[in-house]
């Protein structure tokens, strides 16, 4: 790798751990050892300490700390929720809503679901990746246990008429769950207002470590367990509690809670900064999802007529550390299944870029990158065939 | 994705990119579907190949086997550049990573569709060198993997 | 709390970080915070320090590392080990064989599945806690399609004949898993020879933090995914990997491989001092467990005619800190499941006591907590009417 | 489990542990099976609870209960102690973990036992008192929670 200035824009991937959440995490990861079931002073001083823990996630979204469930990332949270629904609620019905643009943890739980009987009904959305709520309301069926749809898309950043939809369940009566992963610690998320019963988290999404979560359980919510074992999580989740990342997880909810005006301000500013001088600088570029409805951090560009992966190494290469389609599937050969789903054609949707700014990120980056994008777009259209058809084509 | 020095330096600096305006033969493979098309141009002069030159919408691989491959067979016959295979040109690379093979099919069969138009063209193709071709046949690029 | 001197006995339940441990975590939480799915550079690095930890792990078990699926703890593994075959199989049968002493994680995982129509053939030990492999090979039927018997008992300590019962199972084409959340770490396990499919691991058993196992999958064994998302773990395990935590797991599982047969001597040398004094200072009492098939940590007595809680207050008061029963199900009423299996009446199984040394434990303790036994005893059967009525009868 | 300190005190330096030999009445409940057995001897004399004495098998706030039950009859008459709760054991600990408040419930048990017995021998029980002693009737101890 060259020795250039690493400036890391992929934020909605994942994010390092803040100090202040390593602080709190490093006494507990030397000292505080104890396990929470444990009946002596030590198991009970961890217990008291993973309470208080609880209490701080249910402020940050003002739900009741009995209905906080914690979990080993938001994966674990997604296939609770929909597996857990769904075997709670077996007899009443087998039918699922979702969407389209729901991240791989809800889409493979969903067809994990298909195999064994269940019906899913995936959701269009529009070329802004919205879901249409009376799209919802006209999905609901009698056998209808569940509808999932996320709050904010990890790709395009789109985020969801959530409190519409939730409405819209209610109704009728069906449960409704929504990934939070990206929005949590984003955008506010009032759950003594929002009609929502099952919300899932995870917190490296927001300064916390990779592999904790939690699950947002609305009380009288019928939903099975997932990862049976001992009486933790009030016997709805076994497994010895990871003390250590949860406390993490509760102060970066916290600081991101108590920070998220500010920082929503700064990082719409470079959003919107990035945005605008892209498309003034690239032609045949489009912005991906929704123009104000999206994630405060989000950029998604399709750049037509080169791939992503090309786009992805030469950024590399000059330092930006940014993310084609989602991480977890950028080993991978397909297209992002969001882009598809708003309607790109493929050689569009392999073209993407996406751009999400965290608390690293600075205003004078935004000029190299918008420098670095137009010598890396210029240089593979020229090899490209495409193009080269293209301006043929337009002569 | 850890690419190998060879594979980045030939993607960072693709030899042979271009058209030929005068081109004895040219052959395009595969589709935006996949994410991957390649467009090779060959200048052919008695049995020779003189020059070579691509262009490729594709990922970091298949630019840099793009690049590789048209390297390889220049100044080549065309007995020696239809030996040309995906495996060779991977190799030359110094390896691609395993996900990534299917790429380096891309640049042999990108080769074997310009030479194809040319035997065609000149009356070359028979019944003992028809079957060098067989790969054209069946659509390379399918990746036949279970998507989920 | 009093401020006598703390001495931790109950390792079982679970262990601190070791620092050597938390040494190799550190610069990981601190800097290297990439996504291993990440396309460039920083995820690339965390993806190759994600590979190191699979071949430690790997060589640990003598496996390959293609073998080793990381997961967010031990009750993971086992879920995903019998859920994940019971899935895989159900065409070829619904029928589970375990035993009545295994940790929740596997009862309730079944249980789970008898919910679904699969049925579970619970074996029954014997005094010592052990499973007689010919009643695994006679409880066999052609609809069987898993068998799931522990290494090592969490409570009692007893060490199953593995190797034996493995042997039944390759017999007769079933799959056989083992829970060696105990066993790992604490004896040996070669997986080159020994006859086991699938191999459940959790970290804070030997010196790793909570909140992150593996789980053992040989090549071939058909078995679905379990936690369903991204393409992470060879796509048989969604979530982003928790980096930090592995990393920890391999180097304390490293660690606990090249110390074994030192610690193992150590440990035995406790457990054996500690069982000989108590057994010999205190009347009627029995040691629960195969007396040397038992793990080289575990004490576990029953003390007749009392209540285990109450000896446990009085040792944490008096500074020791122990279990009674697992530590999963010691807020709860119930008397230890494995001590009811092995045959003890109801009063004996609610009057037990779990000592599991590690590496803090020092032979000087052993004494002092003889001596503390000694008078906890004595006062709590002043107070028990049945240690009166017991008098009463041999007078 | 999270003690209170007067739970913790009555535990470690329980009241009135023993037996009374020319008890007036005695009253024993609980079972071996659920992890707690109480046994209450008391001393009456004149319609007053002169000396109350027990003996506890279980878990700590069995004993606590048992030590604070037999503290707050002591001296009182019959009447008054009939009107013993189980909630006002637990008060007087200053609360119970909500888990063990089966074990209060053992405690107020015992006492009314013990009373009954009484009551039976010295022909006190009639209808308008029997009914203070219906919570002998159903086992107290039978949990009722779904075990897994
Ligand atoms: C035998 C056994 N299996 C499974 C588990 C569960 O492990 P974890 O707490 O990591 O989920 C434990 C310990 O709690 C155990 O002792
Ligand atoms: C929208 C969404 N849902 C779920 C997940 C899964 O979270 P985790 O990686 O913590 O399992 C992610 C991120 O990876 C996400 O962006």
């Amino acid at each position: 790798m060259s020795t250039v200035k690493r400036v890391y824009l992929d934020h909605a991937a994942t994010t390092p751990v803040r100090p202040e959440v390593l602080d709190v995490m490093l006494p507990i990861l030397k000292d505080q050892f104890g396990n929470p079931s444990s009946f002596y002073h030590r198991g009970q001083v961890a217990k008291k300490i993973l309470e208080e823990a609880r209490e701080t996630v249910a402020n940050c979204l003002n739900a009741h700390a009995s209905e906080i469930y914690f979990t080993s990332c938001g994966t674990e949270s997604d296939n609770w929720a929909i597996k857990g629904v769904a075997k709670a609620l077996e007899k009443k019905g087998k039918h699922i809503i979702t969407s389209k643009i729901e991240h791989h943890a809800v889409l493979h739980a969903c067809e994990a679901l298909a195999g064994q009987g269940y019906e899913i009904t995936y959701l269009d959305v529009d070329g802004d990746g919205l879901v249409d709520p009376e799209a919802v309301r006209a999905a609901i069926r009698p056998d209808t246990i569940l509808v999932t749809i996320m709050m904010a898309n990890n790709e395009i950043g789109t985020i969801q008429p959530i409190e519409k939809i939730g409405q819209i369940c209610r109704e009728n009566k069906i449960i409704f769950h929504t990934d939070a992963v990206q929005a949590a610690g984003a955008i506010p998320i009032d759950l003594s207002q929002l009609p929502v019963d099952l919300l899932s988290i995870s917190g490296h999404k927001f300064y916390a470590p990779k592999g904790v979560g939690a699950l947002y359980i609305r009380k009288g919510v019928r939903i099975a367990t997932f990862m049976d074992g001992g009486a933790q999580e009030r016997n709805r989740r076994g497994g010895t509690e990871n003390v250590p990342y949860i406390v993490g997880f509760a102060k970066a909810f916290e600081l991101a809670m108590a920070e998220m005006a500010e920082s929503t301000t700064a990082l719409q500013a470079l959003r919107d900064d990035l945005i605008e001088k892209v498309l003034k600088a690239v032609p045949y570029t489009r912005l991906n999802g929704h123009r104000t409805l999206r994630l405060p951090n989000n950029a998604n560009f399709s750049f037509e007529f080169i791939e992503g992966e090309s786009i992805l190494i030469m950024l590399d290469y000059m330092g930006f550390e940014c993310s084609s389609g989602s991480a977890c599937t950028s080993g991978s050969l397909d297209p992002s299944h969001v882009l598809l789903a708003i309607g790109l054609p493929h050689e569009k949707a392999h073209g993407s870029l996406r751009v999400t700014f965290g608390k690293s990120s600075e205003a004078e980056d935004i000029d190299r990158m918008v420098d670095a994008l137009v010598k890396i777009v210029a240089r593979l259209r020229e090899i490209s065939p495409l193009w080269e058809a293209f301006l043929k084509e337009n002569k | 994705m850890e690419y190998s020095d060879k594979v980045m330096d030939h993607f960072m600096n693709p030899r042979n990119v271009g058209e030929i305006t005068d081109a004895s033969a040219s052959g395009m493979v595969g589709n935006a579907k996949c994410g991957d098309i390649m467009k090779v141009d060959l200048k052919i002069e008695n049995g020779i190949i003189v020059d070579a030159k691509f262009k490729t919408f594709g990922c970091g691989s298949a630019i840099a086997t793009s690049s590789m491959a048209t390297e390889m067979i220049k100044g080549k016959t065309l007995d020696e550049a239809l030996e040309l295979t995906n495996k060779a040109v991977a190799e030359a690379l110094d390896g691609l990573p395993p996900i990534k093979m299917h790429c380096s099919l891309l640049a042999e069969q990108a080769v074997k569709a310009a030479l194809k138009q040319y035997y065609d063209k000149n009356g070359l193709m028979n019944e003992s060198n028809k079957h060098l071709f067989d790969m054209l046949e069946d659509d390379a690029h399918d990746h036949g993997e279970d998507q989920h």
